[in-house]
């Protein structure tokens, strides 16, 4: 066998599974997921094409606005995320030194070792109203009844951040770990003061960091299903939530399928408009 | 900032409590899960009724302790059966997408390493429907064609375990590919001028040079895999893994055992991070 | 899978340990359980065709519509039932009420009833209606499902199954009845979706009113006698739930086998006690836990056991329209 | 350009390798063009080029990386065309030494070993004997990470040595060490080649490397070989500028032929400045040129006298002086045309002192300064 | 050791940094031990050291990013303990250069600026004039990676020097370069401190730079300084064994101390070569001593005859010629002793055809070679 055939056979055994995948588990289930969309029960058993599942969601406020809730709440559990993930990033990318800093990484990934499931039933016992904080706060005296801490957006913020923190630590510490620390003090040296430094140095370097965890958190919150549906209150709308009971609790597949259709969509149109706006390319950014 | 740079007091204090407490918002969940595993009162909420072993042994009539839940076990023992199919499959794979997208040109491969990472931002629960779907569709085309029942396209262990690989398989590839991207080609080059085969140059330079980062990538592998719920739910069959199982049973009458087997496997998530510590010598965190 | 064993997908409580292991011990027949409810059960089932199982317990009123739409059960073999363990008038009703196409695909297993549960020292409701009044505010809960639409409608003296084959009228009406509950919404502390979830506020003292099904109305009364179920003047909402076959169901021998063992008296009564509920298995009665009996009882005066209204089958589409008053009614502010 | 003088094939007992108009592009850029030369047997020979010349490209044509466009490739006489890397006798040391991390110093060595087949026990005895040959006894159990530079470079020669190739290639293997230890691997490398006997063919864009080590230097340029000889006559009769220009530090003058007297010409530059040197190829009056005169060729004294009679003189300003011990210079502008000249300072420091601004005295003989056409 | 010759502070008018009794250790290492010296204002001061001696150390102490365990530090006689580095009147060039990548050539020159609140368009016009000043002019546009190595170092010096520091700190800003680039920088450098007269310190680990570029020179040695003076003190009187091992090429020989003569003391090494030279400190007769002499103050010769008169000659066998154009050196072995010697052959190329096993003849004056007690 020559050299080039050789090569070429390497190549398709190489590209057989990847185009498995792609193709079965990826590509096509999602055009099936299109079809589906596209269709609405004609009679017992009989479906037919009709753009009906989207005329419902352009027509009924309801779903319209529980998007928009859902990628509210999303955007803002991101930023959260970020504001809170940087700092500790960046202790463990620039200030803890040796093994303190794989120590301080490996407590990092530990709680999401443990599933999210675990994690909530935790936040559940924490916050619900006979739960420890409100009990801590009667304690304390902060309250004089007992609080019921469960069933608020905030709650379901706090949930969402948890979730996601080490999705936003994990990128920002690589991007920060290659800020080559003499980049920071020739800065300073230069009379920069640590805000300015951060601004013109440290961030421009980590945006691809930053970019990659923004847009993994934000996809993450935007389909969290638990999360909202057990800590979110009789208010809870999450976008997840309106597929999983078209699917489910509906059996209408087809609105299920559109409401699907459209969250991918629109949330791909959102990170795609976040990273022109950022001037980042999505290839670059999810290799950091 | 950096240690090298002298800072004021204040912020040096400032940013040591903020990342001290972002520990504690990190660990109080686990926390409080794990104290509550040994409550004894028959639900997993405060107040306080003392201390009990039931959760873990008990196997009465109105206490199942951990050990003697046999649901829970065999649950336990799904999410591992499906997470070491899923790490096999993921890490295999995987392996061949890295040396697919970093050694072979070839038309389309821009669209293909795109595709590549897709599936880390498509939400598991349309991930999981999308490929329900389209499985029931071929299956209901065999069965009315055919007559043939293709068992493992309808929900079940396989179909969650395709369904978990399908996102695995991308973090395992930009794991393993990140790694062979750094891969000097020329110890390659310089096995093969030794006198290798291309088959030997493979198995004793490149897959050994390989191997942390594939061991990496399959412990993550493990873990996503044991802890997906949204994908898994959609999937799911008649004997569902550990986390669609403690979902059904918050629902439908959560008791301590759940604090239980969260603390089991809080455990074993600190063992294993024990042991990476172990082998991984200071400062060489990646 | 060989034939040994049955896998039974039904609700949580219905197949108690010991029965399973004394089926197995008289079969040889292992029994693999799936707990679920009524929606993940049709579902499951429509996603496989009516595969991954050999026996289900959908509610009466739940199978006549899921199979004309999507084909998941087969019929029931009605020579290879032991007719004689059930009550006579209630495995005629729910024949009927499955019936499609001329084949049966039910029979009753396990009836109760939607009633209200009351913490009778900090509530004093005595109907749906309640669950809405200024007094009660910020302590109730209930389920964001068709019986909690469907009970509405009787509090407000309207007759809903009556519209049942009149989607227009019975659209009006849930539209009027979906109002209803957003402006109830400001007294929920929130929509209950898992039993636990409910029993735990209950018992906590968080809630005082909720709707919810009898069984965990006097589970909460076992412990705490100030908590009591009561049926609703406007009628408690009466379900049976059944025995349905899966389409690719493959032991149709463990089903039927699984079937006339939980018929039999002595058995029923034992599930039922465990359910907390009662059976269709004729002469378990006698043999029922006298806890529950006298709880029954005090539930369900003669006026309130004649006032039980129990559910049709549902049509066809009557789902739709009620999903999106409830989606509205979870989105109201 | 005048034509180089490529070493002829000899017969294949002499030499080890011959390579026969061998060509290689590109796309549209040629990266070696039909270059032809041959390699004594046990010889130590270098090419010498500047970046991007192509030396790499040919080097790992021989290594059987890189298949040629168009040539042949003898290696002990038998051609290599279509001979994959791992079955030809030669082996190489790489450019950063891509030793394998992953293995100790003795499975480095052993491995090339191992692949033939060689059983263990042998394996061990070759692996000891050559680590024991380039000076590292007993340092099998060893991990990579944890040799000097210089112990690695050996390593990395041993691993190729024990194979005992018909042909050691190498690629500029001394390019990442720093300076003091570069100096010292070179005398070593020199050394070992001479003990083993084994032949060199070595790859750098150092001068001083090639000139030290080798017997023969081939001088590369846009992927043809300018002139092949040994360091002497590479330094000392340069066939072109090119050659004279890379070969040793040079002072480099542009102008056009005054005079002409036998195989000696005058150069005038622009500003005037008139130049007497050796013309090399064809190169007559009216011509323009290039003229390279060494700055350790040209004598330099505070006074006119102390300059050897004969030689053409000049004076000039001294600009600044670079004192580096024995290799300072200085920098000096002619007097009448201020042309900026570079000369080495006496090894004994007499000079050392010179102050910027002083006048100095300076001479060559024309004999050693060289004229091109340019 | 001999006690190292420390310029004493003097008055803060002459004096740009004065550092008094510094010190710093790192938990039971010393890095730098009490260290006192001042540099002249608008001079050239380089550190040279081995690797791992303290200079680095010393820099981030006078940058003020190490804080020291003790002594002193002025700046134009303004004591900086206590003083932040970005108060301080310093600037450092960084050994990787530092340059900010996220910013264009203009942006990072007018960054310092920009923080000193000094408007745009009075910074843009300094940075135009600063690029002009390194020889980058109009590139303010360009991005940090199309420059040239040689390009960034320019603009990493423009950086600093556009603040007009009191003192600019280098540290080893050639050590990334490759060497032809190196060669040239070094010039250029010196060229470019003259220009603009700022005071540098200049930290090295490369003598030749050192040597070129600067007015005073320290050798460093684990935490000390060895010796501080000028490049030709260093080279010609050095004050320790250290320095004269460590400062251009030496031959280095141990004995013991046969004979004395006024400044003169001849040791004899183990094989029994005897050797002349000047004593450097105490050192008397009986005592264990080091000797060196330069290869390069070394005269060589095929005759014992072409050698100058008076001075102790030798006879050697040639062992190898180290070709290397002007810096050719021949390795020989005394003939008696068989001792190893490194001599520099002459620049004109005389004994460029030396060949192994040849006998020569050597000499050198005894006050060229030095030797220090052991
Ligand atoms: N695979 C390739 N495709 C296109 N051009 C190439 C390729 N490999 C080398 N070249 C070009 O061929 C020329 C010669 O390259 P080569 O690597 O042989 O140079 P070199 O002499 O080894 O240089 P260096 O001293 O920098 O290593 C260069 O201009 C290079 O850009
Ligand atoms: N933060 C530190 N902690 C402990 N030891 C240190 C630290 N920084 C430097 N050292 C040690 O102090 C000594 C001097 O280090 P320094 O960096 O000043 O050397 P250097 O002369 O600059 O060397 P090089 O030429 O290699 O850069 C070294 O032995 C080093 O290991
Ligand atoms: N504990 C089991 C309760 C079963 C309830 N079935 C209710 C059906 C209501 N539609
Ligand atoms: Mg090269
Ligand atoms: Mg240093």
């Amino acid at each position: 066998m020559s050299e080039s055939t050789h090569r070429r056979f390497f190549l398709w055994v190489l590209l057989a599974p990847a185009l498995l995948w792609l193709l079965g588990l990826v590509i096509l289930p999602h055009v099936e997921l299109l079809l589906l969309s596209l269709q609405a029960r004609t009679g017992p058993g009989e479906y037919g094409f009709s753009l009906e599942q989207y005329r419902t969601f352009v027509d009924e406020p309801l779903y319209w606005n529980t998007f928009v809730r859902t990628a509210t709440l999303s955007v803002l559990a991101t930023v959260l995320t970020l504001l809170l993930a940087f700092p500790a990033a960046w202790y463990i990318a620039k200030v803890a030194q040796g093994r303190a800093k794989t120590v301080l990484l490996v407590l990092c990934l530990l709680p999401f070792w443990v599933s999210e499931m675990v994690r909530t039933l935790g936040w559940l016992i924490l916050l619900r109203e006979t739960g420890v904080v409100s009990s801590v706060l009667q304690a304390v005296g902060l309250a004089d009844q007992p609080v019921e801490l469960l069933y608020r957006d905030a709650t379901i913020l706090v949930g969402l951040v948890y979730a996601s923190l080490l999705f936003m630590v994990i990128p920002l510490v690589n991007s920060l770990e290659s800020l080559d620390d003499s980049l920071i003090e020739a800065a300073y040296d230069l009379g920069g003061s640590t805000a300015n430094i951060v601004r013109r140095i440290v961030i421009p370097h980590a945006a691809p960091g930053i970019a990659a965890g923004c847009i993994v958190v934000f996809m993450l919150c935007l389909g969290n299903y638990l999360t909202p549906t057990l800590l979110g209150g009789k208010n809870s709308l999450w976008f997840t939530e309106q597929i999983y009971t078209q699917f489910i609790t509906r059996f209408n597949w087809n609105q299920g399928a559109a409401f699907g259709f459209l969250l991918l969509f629109l949330s791909s149109l959102l990170v795609w408009t976040g990273l022109k706006l950022t001037g980042q390319r999505f290839g670059a950014v999810m290799k950091t | 900032m950096i240690p090298s740079l002298p800072r004021p007091a204040s912020q040096r204090f400032g940013l040591g409590a903020f990342v001290a407490g972002f520990f504690v918002f990190l660990f109080v969940p686990l926390l409080v899960v794990a104290v509550f595993a040994f409550n004894d009162a028959a639900y997993p909420t405060p107040p306080w009724m003392g201390f009990t072993l039931d959760w873990f042994a008990a196997d009465s009539d109105t206490r199942t302790g951990l050990l003697a839940d046999g649901e829970l076990m065999r649950s336990l023992g799904t999410s591992a059966w499906v997470a070491l199919w899923v790490t096999v499959l993921s890490v295999g794979v995987g392996t061949c997408n890295a040396f697919l997208l970093e050694r072979f040109e070839f038309p389309g491969k821009n669209a293909i390493a795109l595709l590549t990472m897709l599936p880390l931002v498509i939400p598991g629960v349309i991930l999981g429907i999308s490929i329900l779907a389209f499985a029931s569709r071929i299956a209901n085309f065999a069965d009315e064609t055919w007559g043939l029942e293709l068992d493992f396209l309808r929900p079940g262990l396989p179909l969650v375990i395709l369904g978990q690989f399908c996102y695995i398989v991308t973090i395992a590839t930009l794991t393993i590919s990140a790694s062979l991207r750094r891969f000097d080609r020329t110890l390659e080059e310089a096995a093969y001028n030794l006198g290798a085969s291309r088959l030997a140059v493979l198995w004793t330079i490149t897959l050994p040079y390989l191997r942390p980062s594939m061991i990496g990538a399959a412990a993550m592998a493990f873990l996503m895999s044991f802890e997906n719920f949204n994908t898994t739910l959609m999937l799911v069959g008649s004997d569902p893994p550990l986390t669609v199982l403690m979902y059904g049973r918050m629902r439908e009458g959560a008791t301590p055992v759940l604090n239980a087997i969260s603390l089991f496997l809080m455990i074993a998530s600190a063992l294993l991070a024990l042991m990476l510590l172990w082998r991984k010598p200071a400062g060489t965190s990646d | 899978q060989d034939n040994k064993t049955l896998r039974l997908l039904t609700w949580g409580g219905y197949a108690p340990k010991d029965v399973i292991e004394q089926f197995t011990k008289e079969t040889g027949f292992k029994v693999e359980v799936t707990t679920s409810n009524n929606e993940e059960m049709i579902s499951k089932l429509r996603a496989t065709a009516g595969a991954g199982f050999d026996l289900a317990q959908p509610s009466q009123d739940r199978i006549a519509g899921p199979q004309t739409e999507f084909k998941i059960y087969k019929p029931m073999d009605m020579s290879k039932i032991k007719a004689d363990l059930f009550i006579p008038s209630m495995l005629e009703a729910t024949k009927k009420n499955t019936t499609v196409g001329g084949a049966v695909y039910g029979v009753p297993h396990i009836w109760g009833t939607d009633g209200l549960v009351v913490n009778t020292k900090t509530s004093k409701a005595t109907d749906y209606a309640d669950l809405c009044v200024a007094e009660n505010a910020g302590k109730v809960s209930m389920r964001l499902k068709r019986p909690t639409l469907i009970a509405m409608a009787f509090a407000s003296g309207k007759d809903p199954f009556a519209l049942y084959n009149d989607p227009k009228a019975y659209g009006a009406l849930m539209d009027e009845m979906g109002k209803k509950l957003a402006d109830c919404k400001k007294n929920v502390k929130f929509y209950w979706d898992g039993k636990d979830q409910l029993l735990a506020g209950i018992r906590s003292g968080e809630l005082t009113t909720a709707m919810m099904w009898d069984t965990g109305g006097w589970e909460l009364n076992k412990a705490n006698p100030d908590v009591k179920f009561i049926a609703p003047k406007s009628g408690a909402l009466g379900w049976v739930d059944t025995f349905a076959i899966p389409a690719k169901g493959r032991n149709d021998a463990a089903a039927y086998a699984w079937i006339n063992f939980n018929m039999r008296p002595e058995i029923a009564a034992k599930v039922a006690s465990a359910a907390g509920n009662f059976t269709a298995s004729k002469g378990a009665d006698q043999m029922m836990d006298e806890g529950l009996k006298k709880q029954f009882a005090d539930s369900f005066p003669e006026a309130a056991l004649n006032n039980i209204k129990w559910y049709p089958a549902v049509p066809a589409g009557i789902e739709d329209i009620e999903g999106r008053v409830l989606d509205r009614v979870k989105a109201a502010k | 350009m005048p034509n180089p003088l490529p070493a002829a094939p000899a017969g294949a007992g002499e030499h080890d390798l011959e390579v026969l108009s061998l060509h290689k592009g590109f796309a549209a850029f040629v990266a070696v063009q039909d270059l032809s030369f041959s390699v004594r047997r046990g010889s130590f020979f270098s090419i010498l080029g500047p970046s991007g010349c192509g030396k790499t490209t040919l080097l790992r044509m021989i290594a059987g990386f890189i298949a040629p466009d168009g040539g042949d490739l003898r290696i002990k006489g038998q051609s290599m065309l279509g001979v994959a890397p791992n079955r030809r006798p030669v082996n190489m040391v790489f450019q950063h030494l891509a030793l394998f991390p992953m293995m100790s110093v003795g499975e480095n060595i052993a491995y090339g070993l191992e692949r033939r087949g060689i059983k263990s026990a042998a394996a061990k005895a070759k692996v000891t004997d050559m680590l024991q040959r380039v000076g590292l006894p007993g340092s099998e159990g060893k991990r990579i990470d944890q040799l000097s530079g210089g112990q690695k470079q050996r390593v990395a020669i041993a691993r190729s040595l024990v194979l005992e190739p018909a042909l050691l290639l190498l690629d500029e293997p001394l390019g990442a060490l720093d300076l003091k230890l570069r100096e010292h691997m070179k005398v070593e490398l020199k050394q070992l080649q001479a003990e083993v006997g084994t032949t060199f063919v070595y790859i750098t864009h150092d001068q001083s490397e090639a000139l030290v080590m080798s017997d023969q230097v081939a001088v590369m340029n846009h992927g043809r070989f300018e002139q092949v000889g040994s360091p002497q006559q590479l330094y000392y009769q340069p066939a072109t500028a090119f050659v004279a220009g890379f070969v040793g530090n040079n002072n480099r003058f542009e102008g056009r032929v005054e005079t002409r007297n036998g195989e000696q010409v005058l150069m005038r530059t622009a500003q005037g400045l008139g130049l007497w040197s050796q013309r090399v190829g064809a190169l007559d009056v009216g011509q323009t040129a290039v003229l390279f005169v060494r700055p350790e060729a040209i004598e330099i004294g505070r006074q006119a006298s102390e300059l050897p009679p004969g030689d053409p003189a000049f004076s000039a300003t001294v600009h600044s002086v670079l004192f580096d011990g024995g290799n300072s210079t200085v920098q000096v502008n002619e007097a009448t045309s201020g042309a900026p000249l570079h000369i080495a300072l006496p090894l004994t420091g007499r000079l050392a002192d010179l102050q910027t601004g002083e006048t100095v005295h300076f001479a060559y003989q024309p004999s050693q300064a060289w004229c091109f056409q340019a």
